[in-house]
């Protein structure tokens, strides 16, 4: 791009921002009230969690978090359909071997607490799975080819289980009449449980498969046996 | 839904479906093909036959298919309808005779066939449509079935005929969409009504009337080869003989010039399209183009091509006979719909049989040929002087009758104008019977193709020709008789005029 | 049962059990294609009947949940989307050569069904936005599926401008929240007063997925992605995807931003329309190669789509604007299936041929008939010839310019209807030649039969038979 | 009131300035962060949306910017892979 087109964008631009920061103005002016801030916090204890974030993730609109796991497995399926990953970095030297021996289990635990204590306080399936990706980032660059996951096969089965769970849940809500995702009051904690185990597993397995970039390896070189 | 709806719809289906199947049909199984092409149309034959009886005994024909509402698509027979509706059918089993002989040895029959058959389908389609909106929908299917069959040969120059023909004939088609579009807006559904469909009340609206009719004579004057919009017609010779028979005779041309009978009489009404002054534009544009076509036919070497210029001006005068207000003139105009027709297909089976037997394609090469091949050369006389206006052939009755119409509706300057062109005919038609008759045969003919046996050739090239030139010498000697075309003629003008 | 919810789960799960065991990927991706178009159609059948059908997921109800609707639009536009997406899948069960190839294509293509369905039916603005990137996220991966550096290209090219324009949505969707304080279409609609922030977000909301549905001038992206994908995804791309975001926009217009949609407004997208129609026409008409030609022809005919915005906003509610509205529908059908037979018999003339080189394919178009035959039934109906659902459009659509008294748009129709016969007519007078006669109309049934069908669903399904899209678009339901 | 626009607006700003970058770069990393830049200001604005003072504030801005972040990476993601595909095929381009 030119310089002076460049220079047309960012007059054009800086005149937008004005713009939407006035219109913003006017939005916050408009007093809507508390939105669905009282409403979620009423309907708190329908929820069968007590932390309202996740109650509107996997209560309230837990259509748009199943959706959601599907966008996250389609983007693995259009990474894998490129072909094989790049064989990645040369093996890692012993402090960083080390180092991920001691960081994993740990990041693998913070992982089960975060899953755990999602139902009542910040936390839950995304911030749990986001920490096994990142277990799986390190192992990765500390030379594990497969960033410390199993065979192509069970990487499907665990990529796909989170959706597969929750889609489930929601057939199995509709089958038995109450509605698609719409949990009976004795089940919904469980319920909401079991998917976000999966999903946990699911996104983990997902991140760190997305960051291989690739098919995995079939057999990969430089597995450290443990 | 009684059999009386069901009528119209079976006309059209009898060649449709044989078409549709003949695309299917394996390359080699001439005799499946032949059995569907020849059922298509003998069974089309005998429908009409039983809708002419109907109709003339004011029967009401008609089946309806809503598209959309307020949109129907409509198949309606009335005696206009039925006029061309009897033409197409009956030179289409005509013609299907000679094109399974024309094309014996060619490739891609399954092709030509089917799109043939299509072709009739529309033809029939445009005949029958009870509303402008079908009338539009045939006349753009007409378009797209003939397309193929003008290309069908496949060389350079046909498919480059086959483009200008297109390029014409989808521009025409635009106009004709967009003038139909508004006569709609304007009006409501614009059925078809003897006498008009537009009443005194429209004439508010008198310029847009006057502009939509513009629009409309001009998209059909494109496939009715009214100068200046007649290109595409001496180019689209390049088709094979069948398909120019069918294209001049029956198929592209009428359509063109029945669709401005039918936005003449059933649309505008011929007493409102008058007092509009549209009559003498039209009146006008028709007169030039049967001089224009006549003058350049004379300079013709190409026998095709000679007769394609003697189509374009041979096919304005049933514009020129719907240009002249009174029911005489009508009925000329409407009659030469059916004696052009016929003429016409047989002065074409001929020169397809001179190219086939002998490879003559030139007026030049013709010297002699009426020794070598009598019957062929006896029909291509009796075709040419039925369009110089001869008596008692049938070109002689519609020049009567236009010039009858003209003197009482004292137009006398059409008495002018078919003079000239009559005479302009004989200019362009008798030097070729002269050549053919009395000039010495040659030692060799351009390409001999099919040797002298018992015929001169194949029997289903030389049987069409000698049975529409018959045809012609009937519909001239027994113009009186009933269902005669002249009779059924005067039945239309009688109901267009409420006489 | 919750008919919405199984047009949405159904090929969810069928995607699911494809990607989990790749090697009975096809079997699965069949029987999915299969078992969905049945969950696709019983909605429109249940809308048919009851006029809408209106769902909540999670059971909570607007505003707090999510709530999936249908009406007549929505039923329409998942009926289109079954049909072509099962004889495109049919197709694809013939055309992909085993290998890699089929097991990638089976989830990701049932996936973007799911987001299809699933953006149909949507009731809420951000529940639309991730339908949105599912579809973005899965055509991107499909749409790279060939490997070929071109295709690859272009789909990121095609993910980037998504995004963007998703991006843009999402920004107007914040605002809806901050200023209305719910997410929900109808009461979004119901509480919307016109002014700058409302303004604002249509504008936003409308930019972005006008970026997506490839309006002019915001279809550069377009052709190079949809002439480079494989057939199969290439049909679904065309047809259906680019139709999803543009049932957006209109959904917006019509249901949601009602009260903001002024003439100006209006008769720019009627104009950005006609540039499209006049342009992407042109284009195709200069396209060398067969599929970049269904991509230019794709453009002008989301143009023609817009030329309705000016025309509805013109006409009062009444029989006359459920004419038009029911002519768009229509036009937007018959470009669906249209477009999909041409994609599909042109990836078969190029695997026949090798190349898609519209010049040099007269052997190709000789040797095989039915497929000629598809291109030729589907060019009639991008042209707008009788008797394809398209002319019908044209007809009400310019009937409806005259009655306006917009009849400038009338020019921009018949502009783009002889372009496109010229560039139709361009590639099918390549069927005329001296090759050798073929011998069989059909060869290869598996493949040739879908792209015939579906063109031929375009013509003459859609232009003789379409009055029950009228009753199925009717507020109250046909029965 | 003062704090919701000072932190919404910093969103809008942030949004401009990935649009800016966006059409300005032409490399694909940088395309990528100019949308990822977007999509934080973007939920900036969602946040700053669901502050409340003293009350707790509103889930559902969070959640819908947590849900959003997810469909980010994926993008990303995807058209991270895209791009080296892309690289290993013409290591020049």
């Amino acid at each position: 791009m030119s310089r002076r087109a460049s220079l047309a964008v960012s007059l054009l631009l800086g005149l937008l921002t004005l713009l939407l920061l006035w219109v913003f103005a006017q939005a916050l002016a408009q007093q809507p009230g508390p939105r669905l801030a009282e409403l979620a916090a009423t309907e708190l204890p329908r929820s069968a969690v007590s932390n309202p974030v996740t109650a509107v993730l996997l209560n309230y609109r837990a259509y748009d978090t199943l959706l959601e796991l599907a966008v996250l497995l389609a983007a693995l399926l259009g990474i894998w359909s490129l072909g094989a990953a790049s064989p990645g970095y040369q093996p890692a030297g012993p402090a960083l071997e080390v180092m991920a021996d001691w960081v994993v289990p740990l990041l693998i635990l913070t992982g089960g607490y975060l899953l755990w204590v999602g139902a009542h306080a910040p936390g839950g399936a995304f911030q749990a799975g986001a920490l096994l990706g990142a277990a799986g980032v390190i192992l990765r660059l500390a030379g594990h080819q497969r960033a410390g996951l199993p065979s192509e096969s069970s990487q499907r089965l665990l990529a796909v289980s989170g959706t597969a769970v929750f889609a489930a849940v929601g057939l199995a809500t509709l089958a038995f009449g109450a509605g698609f995702l719409t949990y009976p009051p004795d089940w919904a904690k469980w319920l909401i449980l079991l998917i976000e185990t999966a999903a946990t597993l699911a996104i983990g397995t997902t991140l760190a498969a997305a960051y291989v970039g690739g098919q995995p390896p079939e057999n990969p070189e430089g597995v450290r046996s443990r | 839904m009684s059999l009386d709806s069901l009528l119209p719809a079976s006309i059209l289906l009898s060649s449709l479906l044989p078409g549709a199947f003949i695309f299917l049909v394996p390359e080699e199984n001439h005799l499946l093909r032949g059995v569907l092409n020849m059922s298509g149309a003998l069974l089309k034959l005998l429908l009409v036959g039983v809708m002419i009886w109907g109709v003339f005994h004011g029967h009401v024909y008609e089946t309806r298919l809503t598209l959309a509402p307020g949109l129907d698509l409509v198949l309606h027979a009335d005696a206009l309808s039925v006029l061309f509706v009897t033409l197409s059918s009956v030179l289409w089993l005509v013609t299907t005779i000679y094109a399974i002989g024309y094309l014996e040895h060619s490739p891609n029959r399954s092709r030509f066939f089917g799109f043939f058959s299509l072709c009739v389908s529309a033809t029939v389609g445009i005949a029958l449509a009870g509303n402008l909106l079908s009338f539009v929908i045939f006349y753009e299917i007409l378009t797209l079935a003939t397309y193929p069959l003008v290309a069908h040969r496949g060389t350079p120059e046909a498919t480059r005929g086959a483009r200008v023909y297109l390029a014409y004939t989808m521009a025409g088609g635009a106009l004709l969409l967009v003038g139909a579009v508004w006569l709609r807006a304007l009006t409501g559904p614009v059925d078809f009504v003897q006498g008009g469909m537009l009443t005194g009340l429209h004439l508010e609206h008198q310029g847009q009337l006057i502009a939509i009719f513009l629009l409309l004579i001009a998209g059909l004057g494109v496939k009715a080869a009214l100068v200046p919009l007649h290109g595409w017609l001496p180019q689209s010779m390049v088709a094979p003989a069948p398909v120019s028979s069918l294209l001049h005779a029956v198929a592209v041309v009428k359509a063109g010039a029945f669709g401005i009978v039918r936005v003449v009489y059933d649309v505008y009404g011929v007493q409102l399209a008058a007092s509009l002054g549209l009559l003498s534009v039209l009146g006008i544009l028709a007169s030039g183009t049967i001089l224009y076509g006549s003058i350049k036919a004379l300079s013709q070497d190409g026998l095709k091509k000679r007769l394609a210029y003697s189509t374009v001006s041979q096919v304005s005068y049933i514009a020129l006979g719907a240009s002249i207000l009174g029911p005489v003139a009508t009925i000329g105009g409407l009659v030469h719909l059916v004696h052009q027709g016929i003429m016409k297909i047989t002065l074409f089976f001929c020169a397809g049989n001179y190219a086939e037997t002998l490879g003559i394609h030139r007026v030049s090469e013709m010297n002699g040929v009426g020794r070598r091949m009598p019957w062929t050369t006896l029909a291509f006389s009796v075709g040419a002087l039925g369009m110089i206006g001869i008596p008692p052939i049938a070109g002689f009755v519609s020049k009567w009758y236009l010039g009858l119409g003209a003197v009482a509706a004292e137009a006398h300057w059409v008495l002018l104008i078919l003079a000239a062109s009559s005479l302009l005919n004989a200019a362009y038609f008798l030097p070729i019977l002269y050549r053919a008759w009395f000039c010495p045969t040659p030692e060799t003919w351009p390409e001999e193709q099919i040797p002298p046996r018992r015929l001169e050739t194949s029997g289903a090239l030389l049987w069409p020709p000698l049975i529409t030139a018959a045809f012609c010498l009937l519909a001239g000697l027994l113009a009186a008789a009933p269902f005669s075309p002249l009779e059924w003629a005067e039945l239309i003008a009688r109901r267009e005029y409420g006489l | 049962m919750d008919s919405l919810a199984l047009a949405i789960g159904v090929p969810l799960i069928a995607a699911l059990a494809a990607a989990a065991f790749p090697a009975r990927a096809q079997a699965l991706g069949l029987a999915g294609a299969l078992a969905t178009t049945v969950a696709s159609l019983q909605v429109t059948a249940l809308v048919w009947q009851q006029g809408s059908l209106r769902s909540e997921p999670g059971g909570w109800g607007a505003p707090l949940g999510l709530a999936l609707q249908a009406d007549g639009l929505s039923a329409a536009l998942i009926a289109m989307t079954a049909l072509v997406a099962l004889a495109t899948a049919i197709y694809a069960s013939g055309y992909f050569r085993p290998g890699n190839r089929p097991r990638e294509f089976w989830p990701l293509w049932l996936l973007l069904w799911t987001a299809l369905n699933g953006t149909f039916l949507a009731a809420d603005l951000f529940n639309l936005y991730v339908n949105m990137e599912l579809l973005g996220l899965a055509a991107a991966a499909l749409g790279a599926l060939g490997g070929q550096p071109a295709a690859v290209a272009a789909s990121l090219r095609y993910l980037l401008i998504g995004l963007l324009g998703s991006m843009t949505y999402l920004l107007g969707v914040a605002l809806v929240y901050t200023a209305y304080g719910t997410l929900d279409m109808d009461l979004v609609a119901a509480a919307l007063r016109p002014g700058p922030v409302a303004g604002t977000a249509m504008v936003l909301m409308t930019g972005g997925l006008a970026l997506k549905a490839a309006l002019f001038p915001l279809h550069f992206w377009l052709p190079p992605a949809h002439a480079n994908a494989t057939a199969p995804v290439s049909a679904a791309l065309s047809a259906l995807v680019v139709k999803a975001a543009f049932y957006l926009v209109l959904r917006l217009w019509l249901d949601v931003f009602t009260p903001l949609v002024t003439p100006a407004a209006a008769h720019l997208i009627g104009l950005l329309g006609a540039a499209a129609v006049v342009w992407g026409s042109w284009r195709a008409l200069r396209a060398e190669r067969l599929k970049l030609l269904a991509a230019y022809s794709t453009v002008a005919q989301i143009g023609y789509l817009c030329l309705f915005f000016p025309l509805l906003q013109a006409t009062p509610p009444g029989t006359a604007r459920e004419d038009l509205l029911a002519a768009l529908v229509l036009m937007a059908l018959t470009h669906g299936f249209a477009k999909s037979g041409l994609f599909l018999a042109a990836g078969l003339v190029q695997q026949s041929a090798g190349h898609d080189r519209i010049k040099e394919l007269g052997g190709t178009a000789q040797h095989l008939p039915a497929t000629t035959f598809s291109i030729a039934l589907a060019g009639t109906a991008l042209i707008g010839l009788p008797p394809s659902g398209s002319f019908i459009g044209k007809w009400l659509l310019m009937t409806s310019a005259v009655q306006t008294g917009q009849w400038w748009w009338i020019a921009a129709v018949m502009t783009g209807t002889l372009l496109a016969a010229a560039y139709v007519f361009r590639v099918l007078g390549q069927a005329f030649n001296l090759e050798p006669t073929p011998r069989r109309f059909l060869t290869q049934g598996r493949t040739e039969l879908p792209a015939l069908l579906l063109a031929l669903t375009s013509v003459a399904v859609l232009g003789l038979a379409a009055r029950p899209l009228w009753q199925l678009l009717q507020p109250g339901g046909a029965a | 009131m003062t704090a919701q626009f000072l932190f919404g607006g910093a969103g809008l700003v942030l949004f401009a300035l990935g649009i800016w970058s966006f059409l300005v770069h032409e490399p694909l990393l940088r395309k990528l962060i100019a949308l990822n830049i977007m999509g934080s200001g973007v939920f900036h604005l969602l946040i700053a949306t669901a502050e409340r003072g003293d009350l707790p504030p509103d889930p559902v801005p969070h959640a819908l910017v947590l849900t959003g972040i997810v469909v980010a990476v994926s993008a990303t993601a995807l058209a991270l892979a895209l791009g080296r595909r892309l690289e290993e095929e013409d290591p020049d381009g």
